[in-house]
């Protein structure tokens, strides 16, 4: 169904990988439907190969499977696994899409996932996901902790014995599945194919495919997880012995347009130094070496990351050296590197050599394409432009992810945020319409009752039936206090079985519910799920975890595992009976958002929030909007920025929904996500305003170089006065011009890169030799970072006749007058290893991009954290870059790194639609196991105020007089240092009460001993044998 | 060793051993050890804890008191943890108790403090195969067999 | 609640004289802050036979057995004995009150009491000092150590008083005893209602002073003293050794001459009269007298002194709420209203607790509670040495400066 | 070498082939006495690791003979007989034997003198190859060891099911409806035979030190990567584990089997382990632990790995075994 003017509330991901993911889960969050298409039967794309990711080394898969679990459980999110867009009609917000889906002969509401049947199938194939280094069977899960965890037949493989559905206990496997075509009605579509890897067969120079031991970085990436073949060991696959020496060859099928990619895939260069630096810990005694031509560290932190491996972990970095051919030596079978240095040709002789592969566009990307009819750049990628980085050609189809260029996951998470913020805006009308809410019966008040627990003991298949003896523990269950029913079944997990529960609730009156299986992190909620379906408070639930800490662990001592699951059963059942219903605190939402800083991020949130039809106060410290922007005139490719500019300064202005203050200070911020009340001083009058959340906009500055004589002669300028120079004065009268790069970046004080100066520089550059092509350009610099598509510049300036000189960072260029009054240049050249000698017109400095100054005092205020830099702290650098950790505030443009105008506007959509995530409920719903203040007990000493790093607990004034301490529940995260750090323990931790632990450590170590005397006022009933 | 074997050394010391692990990173730890099928022994138990900063020092006290014979923390590495600084307080927590365990004589090396982090299925099977061998060495815990019981 | 027992406690502790006359609660300084808490409605609901909840947020547990009420009451009613009766009664019950630090302490205490462990309890003696195995006195530490272990990020130095003892000792030719196998007085469990363990505290403790043959027993700590003096000797009559506080040794000291002190320290002092060594043991003169007879040090008395003097809050680490926060703020703001350098405290455990209230985020301002806290013994010693070092005054920030993880 | 007198053992198939032997006798037609017959009710009723172990045994040549395709009592059981003994030759081939000592035919009840001449013939041939390596004292323990990596191969599911299923697959229809070539089929058992032999065997290599690739590939000659591959697979499955990485590559060790099954052998297994281990004890003097070994490895495939539940042709191996006993060696 659909709103009045027929817009449809659902939209259609293509793409499972982290950007579809992002993307499903913000639409999903603000009320609406999201059909998730992605080819491979489980979601997870390309990131669930790696093994850890760049630069904080945290374990891909570890901050991967949260999001898969909500995407795989999220109410308005259907997976449409194994399917492909056949065809597409109608209009923008109301689209008709036929998706193909091939046959996958495992019924997804039966499959549990347990893997018997992949133990007898014996067919053998080699094993995609791990780039064939391992074997995987005709029936199989794409990766252990895939999502939907359904199997798949594979159909070219399978012979058909049979054997499968002989084991499948759950009776899931159904041969008789074929092709189906399915209709879709959605509002809008969101591409997120991700890319295809390329083919290292092409350099044919490399000898990959030919010599055994010369790998793809993502087969080393596989080698490295411990779910890979050598379960994390890094092995020479000619001969499995480890390797001494391991090389790294840069921008294979990169900048490279012999194989017809001359872009830059962005991420490679961080990629191997990760690569390198994970190989040495998991191989001790390896010398790793990277040859590669400019090291592009662009990203938060990269820089620093890049230093240390140099420094601290001694990676070996060969600087611009192409890598001209690769020989083996046939006896060892290990690898000569055949490369040019100074002039001459070397060769280094390695036990294996890692190709970093660069990016292609998305497998037959072609169909793909003709079928939506939208366009496709000369790379093959999708075509964007810089004003709109996240729509494709055709109205209502979306863009985000490595589809639109290559870049890294947070830049592909804060577009997938950007592309579902457009998405919704489309359908902003339709918001909540095709969602369906659960309804639960009504909950049963137990907490006047004697605790009467019901324990189930799962035995999984064999995964705990074949250890420990479960019967017994379901008959030693029954022994214990307060148990007044114990069972035992095959899968607890099933639907079935869940509905036997909640019947067994019921019936029985139980109102604990103690379950004997796997693991509570991934499983808990589809029990909490079952509780409210018998009308019981979800937190009534505790988990004894048999299978993974204890029956997968223990298998060849099965007596002596099946008594410590007795243990651990009886440790459960002793927290069950102390449980509490616990209910969470609700928060109203007030429907509007206060966005600080009115520069190009600031004023596309505010134009996107209020397309959204929500309110937003836009607050600018200057006299009038625009910040930095203001500054930039024309885009790489010529585009008009002043006048997208003035338009979207009048867009702002004229929007009835966007109150603009200028000039205008944040003198206060108060109270918690939903309600935030923030005093904006504008000019002089104070005004009070109240919002649901907060988006910080702040911008950033360029840095007043103090070397290279700059403010000492008018001929030495930044690069924006020149680009200014160059837009005024429409021509320039000089022979030689000279640009020196990394002012003020990459120094010990300000150890970041900023991004956008190398880029800034070519594009003056180009501006110039078009203007005069006589006019002499010279450019020194350290590493060249025009990464992704701006790779095209580079060259063309390169052609075009700019030189472009390399200095290393220990001896920089000097800038000196000399006595005629003309500028001299002094340089050492890192390839030719001579010093020149220039003398300029003009020295135009690549200057820094540095932090907003109001950035400390705002931090403090809004009790958010600050990088080492100055730059905001996001809460997650991967997975959360437009986020901060403290809720209901978000992130976005040059406040939280340095970054180029397309990467602003995506990133303020981004902020929007994580902010729409919050303002499209009517009510929040906190953390129900939060920190509760004993008022009576608190003495006001302010120890947990200091212990909590999310400013929950604060010390309020009690009408006698007295200080106590209060805990916001809407703030609290259920951590419970707080609890331990109060000396009086005048703070309870819902759900692991004191006391609740303490039963547990008790029954832990009193095998006999019934609990200590105070329990035993609850009489056991008489139990009834079912 | 199978079970058939084991019987001639039944009564000799089997150590029981109590595991904080923190719900984030050591306890997702443990479940990989379980995935990976790593076998460590079966002395162990875990009780799960939102954060290594949630454990009482009284905690660990009142299980030695009942008789455990080791007792050991784990949480995630410095600078992991979900709460931003749990495992720091943690830390403190227990430094400031091995002291105290030193003096009324039970010993601060019946308690450790490990981190593991949730990728780490491999060390959380060595760190239990470790405390528990030398909890085994140490011999049980003295105050086992008086009915301290408390109140 | 076994109706006998409660009769009989009723009966030994004089209850039946009550007159409910409300001079007890007029006095009680957990009332004046705690309007629910009244020391004559538990008596009198015991008396009426009722059946009283005793679990741990019950009434029994809030009191601070500080006595002021058994001065006050004209019929001389021993309600902390009732108290401390009623509370045996609740750990009959299996109840346990709700302690500070997590019940850190008295877990601690039952351990030593059902152990026999090797303790690592004699670090604190530094080479300077000389002690012996056998002696006619024997210095009873106590849990300094141990508290000294617990305390560690407030640097109260408790085992100083140990030290400084000793060192008074040597001076007056005394080499005392100090035990390697001594345990905790049990004077928390007592008060927590804990008989059993007590008990097996006190015969070790007695009969390792048997096995030292010392005469006078010097107590540092007036817990440990009154734990000594009132409660072992009520279960196993009285001792042939004597039992004295450091203060009325160290009074008798002075009195014989054994101590001169140099001129050359000037200070004043007011002095913190704390429950056990006044009310419980009437011991006021003694640290007064020694204070005194330091030349130059001036002794201010606090406006509530003496037997009027109200409690530094918490006893036995059981009764630490709101109110005691209220008791302390008051305290402190009478010792800095005596303009005096420094607060006096003969008891470790008061000190303590007055230290954690002005480290904690204040109601009242800063300044007026900011007077540095010293222990008595480390005071005289230093007084004796002629070198003063009056510790800094804690507040919030130097909390957070000890917190920070280094 | 014409004084060497074969033993040969025939598994003659009930309906067809034993009765031909029979009408042979009535015929008086002679045969030479080299042979010990084993009445099976069909000649798909053989394990083919009883085959093996025949081999095992020390008889120099087996014969099964059944009913020509089409006549079989049970309908397709000689088909899958014939299937069974290719797998079985190609797997002798691996240990080093002449396929030629076992061999299939088709005999029917009506055709004695084709009996006869069947078994003359196969006497003859197995003269010409001589007496069985394995057998008599001093057995040729390379060969012997790959027969026992042989009899693990078949006692293994994946290859049974393959074998089992293949008649199925390429003749009638799979669970899609289609039949698999024939040559995709073969072309699949041969590389799963082989594939699983060599894991067998590389397992028997790491089952008493811990030992690396490169020695595995030198023992066993086959190429380092693919020993390498075989480690990866073998890993997965549980069998094999890092023991230990000195200076330059792991060293893989085999995990032991026993986890705990054979202890909690169920009551029936005691009962079996007990008559096999006394109808062994007069074995050729083989080593102790070799005989423990075999004990295992045959209450091993006694058990149907699925359900652990006895195996139908248990008993029947058990006869098969007695009757080997007296019939052969004694």
């Amino acid at each position: 169904m659909s709103d009045e003017e027929g817009k449809i509330g659902a939209v259609m991901v293509v793409g499972g990988g982290i950007a579809g993911m992002q993307a499903a889960l913000d639409l999903a969050d603000s009320g609406y439907l999201v059909y998730v298409v992605d080819s491979s039967p489980s979601i997870g794309g390309a990131m669930a190969q790696l093994d850890k990711t760049f630069p904080t080394h945290d374990c891909a898969m570890c901050i991967l499977s949260p999001k898969l679990v909500a995407t795989g459980r999220h109410q308005n999110v259907k997976l449409m696994m194994a399917s492909d867009i056949h065809a597409i009609e109608g209009k923008p917000g109301n689209f008709t899409v036929f998706v193909k889906r091939k046959a996958r002969y495992v019924d997804e509401t039966k499959c549990t996932g347990c893997g018997l049947c992949t133990l007898r199938c014996p067919i053998e194939v080699r094993d995609e996901y791990n780039k064939g280094l391992k074997l995987r069977k005709a029936i199989y899960l794409k990766y252990p902790q895939a999502v939907p965890p359904v199997h798949t037949i594979d159909r070219d493989h399978c012979i058909g014995c049979g054997v499968c559905e002989t084991q499948c206990e759950a009776g899931a496997i159904d041969f008789s599945g074929e092709e189906e075509l399915v209709k879709v009605d959605v509002g809008s579509v969101i591409l997120a194919p991700g890319f295809s890897e390329f083919d290292p067969r092409l350099k044919t120079e490399y000898g990959y495919g030919v010599f055994k031991n010369v790998l793809s970085s993502v087969e080393l990436e596989r080698m490295l997880s411990a779910t890979g073949p050598y379960r994390g060991m890094v092995l020479r696959p000619s001969d499995g012995k480890r390797p001494k020496r391991m090389a790294f060859i840069q921008c294979v099928g990169s900048r490279d347009v012999q194989v017809g990619n001359p872009y830059c895939s962005s991420v490679c260069c961080m990629f191997a130094v990760k690569e390198a630096l994970i190989a040495r810990e998991h191989t001790p005694g390896l010398e790793t070496h990277i040859f590669f031509m400019d090291m592009r560290a662009f990203g938060k932190e990269f820089d620093e990351y890049y230093a240390r491996a140099e420094e601290e972990h001694g990676i070996v970095f060969t600087r611009n050296t192409r890598v001209a051919r690769v020989s083996q030596n046939p006896e060892t079978n290990n690898l000569y590197l055949w490369y040019a240095e100074h002039g001459k040709m070397k060769r280094e002789e390695f036990d294996i050599v890692v190709l970093s592969i660069g990016f292609d566009s998305p497998k037959d990307v072609e169909k793909l394409t003709e079928k939506l009819g939208i366009k496709l750049n000369k790379h093959d990628f999708c075509q964007t432009d810089m004003f709109t980085p996240l729509d494709t050609s055709e109205p209502g189809i979306y863009v985000c992810g490595a589809f639109s260029s290559p870049k890294d996951i947070p830049d592909s998470v804060a577009q997938a945020s950007g592309a579902a913020c457009r998405a919704m805006s489309e359908i902003a009308g339709a918001r909540g319409a095709m969602v369906t809410v659960k309804e639960y019966p009504p909950e049963i008040d137990v907490s006047g009752q004697e605790p009467k627990v019901g324990v189930f003991v799962c035995h999984c298949g064999i995964n705990i039936g074949g250890v420990l003896d479960v019967p017994s523990l379901a008959e030693y269950a029954k022994t214990l206090p307060n148990v007044v029913h114990a069972e035992d079944n095959l899968y607890t997990c099933s639907q079935d079985t869940q509905q036997r529960i909640s019947e067994t609730i019921m019936e029985k009156g139980l109102n604990r519910v103690v379950v004997a299986s796997c693991t509570p992190r991934t499983h808990t909620t589809i029990f909490q799920n079952t509780l409210m379906e018998a009308g019981l408070n979800p937190h009534l639930f505790e988990m004894a975890n048999i299978r993974d800490q204890c029956s997968w662990v223990h298998m060849n001592v099965p007596k002596r595992a099946t008594k410590k699951a007795r243990t651990l059963i009886r440790m459960a059942v002793a927290k069950a009976s102390l449980l509490e219903q616990l209910k969470p605190a609700e928060v109203e939402v007030v429907k509007s958002a206060l966005v600080i800083g009115g520069g190009l991020s600031g004023m596309t949130a505010a134009v996107e929030l209020a397309r959204a039809g929500f309110d937003a106060h836009l607050v600018e410290k200057d006299s009038e909007l625009g910040g930095l922007l203001r500054r930039i005139h024309f885009g790489c490719s010529g585009e008009d920025v002043q006048g997208f500019l003035e338009r979207l300064v009048k867009q702002v202005e004229d929007d009835d929904r966007i109150r603009v203050y200028t000039s205008a200070e944040l003198k206060e911020v108060s109270g918690s996500v939903g309600d935030f009340a923030a005093v904006i001083d504008s000019d002089g009058e104070e005004i009070e305003t109240h919002q649901g959340v907060i988006i910080v906009a702040t911008g950033g500055e360029e840095y007043e170089p103090t070397e290279y004589l700059y403010g000492k002669d008018p001929r030495v300028m930044t690069q924006l006065e020149f680009e200014e120079k160059l837009v005024t004065e429409g021509e320039i009268d000089a022979k030689c011009i000279v640009m020196v790069h990394c002012v003020g970046s990459r120094t010990t004080e300000r150890p970041y890169c900023s991004r956008v100066c190398c880029t800034e520089s070519v594009k003056n550059a180009l501006r110039v030799k078009e203007m005069n092509p006589g006019i002499a350009v010279y450019s020194l610099f350290r590493d060249m970072r025009t990464y992704g598509f701006r790779e095209e510049f580079y060259r063309e300036a390169a052609e075009k006749g700019v030189v472009f000189i390399r200095f290393l960072e220990e001896n920089e260029p000097v800038v000196s007058i000399d006595d005629q009054g003309k500028l001299e240049v002094r340089v050492l050249d890192d390839i030719l290893q001579e010093e020149l000698l220039i003398n300029p017109d003009y020295v135009v400095l690549a200057a820094a991009t540095l932090p907003a100054r109001g950035n400390e005092e705002l931090a403090r205020m809004l009790k958010v954290p600050l990088n080492s830099h100055g730059f905001f702290l996001e809460a997650h650098m991967k997975l959360r870059p437009v986020d901060f950790a403290t809720d209901g505030i978000f992130l976005c443009g040059l406040a939280h790194l340095p970054k180029f105008f397309e990467e602003n506007v995506s990133q303020a959509c981004g902020a929007v639609s994580r902010a729409l995530s919050i303002l499209s409920q009517d009510t929040l719903e906190g953390e129900a196991t939060i920190a509760l203040v004993d008022e009576s007990m608190c003495r006001g000493c302010g120890v947990c105020v200091d212990t909590c790093e999310f400013g929950a607990p604060s010390l309020i004034m009690l009408e006698n007089g007295r200080q106590v301490s209060h805990i916001d529940g809407a703030l609290c995260k259920g951590c419970g240092s707080c609890s331990v750090s109060c000396c009086n323990k005048a703070i309870t931790m819902l759900n692991f009460r004191t006391d609740q632990v303490l039963s547990m450590v008790e029954s832990c170590f009193s095998e006999a001993k019934t609990p200590p005397a105070k329990r035993e006022a609850t009489v056991v009933e008489e139990v009834t044998e079912t | 060793m199978t079970e058939a074997m084991a019987p001639a050394i039944e009564e000799e010391f089997q150590p029981s051993i109590l595991v904080f692990c923190c719900n984030w990173c050591s306890y997702a730890g443990a479940d990989l050890a379980g995935v990976s099928r790593l076998q460590y022994p079966v002395n162990v138990k875990v009780l799960r804890v939102m954060c290594s900063g949630r454990v009482d020092p009284y905690f660990i006290l009142r299980a030695l008191e009942l008789g455990a014979d080791g007792v050991l923390i784990t949480g995630c590495e410095i600078g992991d943890c979900h709460y931003i600084s749990g495992n720091v307080k943690a830390k403190e927590r227990i430094e400031r108790l091995s002291k105290l365990l030193d003096q009324i004589g039970i010993g601060s090396d019946r308690i450790r403090l490990e981190w593991i982090a949730a990728s780490e299925g491999t060390k959380f099977a060595q760190v239990m195969e470790e405390f528990t061998d030398h909890i085994t060495n140490l011999g049980p815990n003295p105050l086992k067999g008086s009915e301290t019981g408390g109140g | 609640m076994d109706k006998e027992n409660v009769k009989r406690l009723i009966s030994d502790m004089g209850a039946h004289d009550c007159v409910e006359c409300g001079k007890c609660t007029t006095v009680c300084p957990v009332t004046r802050f705690n309007p629910e808490f009244a020391p004559r409605l538990v008596v009198v609901k015991a008396l009426a036979g009722e059946e009283m909840d005793l679990s741990k947020d019950s009434d029994i547990w809030i009191c601070n057995t500080c006595e002021i009420c058994n001065n006050m009451c004209p019929y001389e009613v021993d309600y902390s004995g009732f108290i401390r009766g009623m509370r045996g009664e609740a750990s009959r019950e299996g109840h346990e009150p709700d302690c500070s630090q997590g019940g850190l302490l008295h877990a601690m205490m039952r351990i030593m009491a059902n152990s026999d462990l090797p303790q690592k309890r004699l670090d604190w003696i530094t080479d300077e000092l000389k002690l012996a195995d056998k002696g006619d006195v024997f210095l009873f530490v106590g849990c300094l150590p141990q508290l000294d272990a617990i305390f560690e990020g407030r640097n109260l130095d408790l085992v100083e008083t140990a030290r400084s003892a000793v060192r008074i000792m040597n001076r007056m030719g005394i080499e005392p005893v100090v035990s390697p196998i001594e345990k905790c007085c049990g004077h928390d469990l007592n008060w927590a209602g804990d008989e059993k363990n007590f008990i097996k505290l006190m015969n070790h403790n007695v009969q390792v002073i048997k096995d030292s043959g010392a005469k006078t027993v010097v107590f540092p700590c007036p817990e440990c003293m009154r734990t000594f003096d009132l409660d072992y000797q009520d279960f196993l009559g009285d001792f042939d050794f004597e039992m004295t506080h450091i203060s009325e040794f160290l009074a008798r000291a002075i009195e014989e001459g054994k101590l001169e002190f140099p001129e050359n320290i000037s200070i004043s002092t007011t002095f913190h009269d704390s429950c056990r060594l006044g009310r419980h043991l009437g011991l006021y003169d003694e640290p007064r007298k020694v204070l005194t007879e330091i030349p130059s040090v001036e002794l201010v008395e606090l406006e509530k002194n003496r037997d009027a003097a109200t409690c530094c809050g918490v006893s036995g680490f059981m009764s630490c709420n709101s109110t005691s926060k209220v008791m302390q703020m008051e305290k402190m703001q009478d010792a800095k209203r005596t303009e005096a350098d420094v607060l006096v405290t003969p008891c470790a455990k008061c000190r303590i607790h007055l230290d954690c209230s002005t480290r904690d985020e204040t109601p009242v301002d800063n300044d007026l509670i900011n007077i540095p806290i010293m222990d008595f013994t480390v005071l005289v010693d230093m007084a004796l040495r002629g070198k003063l070092q009056i510790p800094d005054a804690q507040d919030k920030e130097a909390r957070m400066e000890d917190e920070k993880p280094e | 070498m014409t004084d060497f007198n074969p033993h040969i053992v025939g598994f003659l198939c009930n309906w067809c082939s034993y009765a031909g032997a029979d009408l042979a006798g009535v015929s008086r037609i002679q045969y030479p006495t080299n042979i010990g017959v084993v009445r099976v009710m069909c000649s798909s009723s053989i394990d083919p690791v009883i085959l093996i172990e025949t081999m095992i045994r020390g008889a120099d040549g087996v014969l099964i003979a059944g009913c020509h395709p089409g006549d079989c009592h049970y309908d397709t059981g000689n088909l899958h007989a014939e299937r069974r003994v290719k797998i079985v030759h190609r797997l002798l081939d691996r240990c080093g034997l002449e396929p030629e000592r076992i061999r299939l035919e088709w005999v029917s009840a009506s055709e004695g003198s084709r009996f006869a001449e069947v078994v003359d013939n196969l006497v003859e041939e197995i003269r010409e190859l001589g007496p069985n390596p394995v057998a008599g004292d001093q057995p040729d323990l390379d060969i012997l060891e790959r027969l026992y990596v042989a009899r693990n191969v078949l006692g293994d599911f994946r290859l049974n099911l393959l074998v089992n299923k293949e008649h199925q697959i390429e003749d009638v229809s799979n669970v899609f409806g289609e039949t698999i070539p024939k040559e995709r089929m073969d072309e699949l058992l041969d590389t799963v035979a082989s594939e699983e032999f060599n894991r067998c065997n590389l397992l028997m290599l790491a089952r008493d030190s811990s030992i690396s690739v490169q020695q595995m590939a030198d023992r066993t000659g086959l190429p380092e990567e693919e020993v390498l591959d075989h480690t990866v697979v073998l890993v997965d499955r549980g069998l094999l584990k890092v023991d230990r990485v000195d200076d330059g590559s792991p060293l893989y060790l085999t995990i032991s089997q026993d986890r705990g099954r054979i202890s909690t052998l169920p009551a029936w297994a005691q009962v079996e382990k007990r008559s096999i281990e006394s109808s062994i004890r007069n074995l050729p003097d083989v080593d102790e632990t070799t005989k423990a070994w075999i004990v295992r490895e045959l209450l091993l495939t006694l058990r149907c790995h699925n359900c652990e539940r006895r195996r139908s042709d248990a008993c029947h191996f058990s006869v098969c075994i007695r009757g080997l006993m007296s019939g052969v060696v004694g």
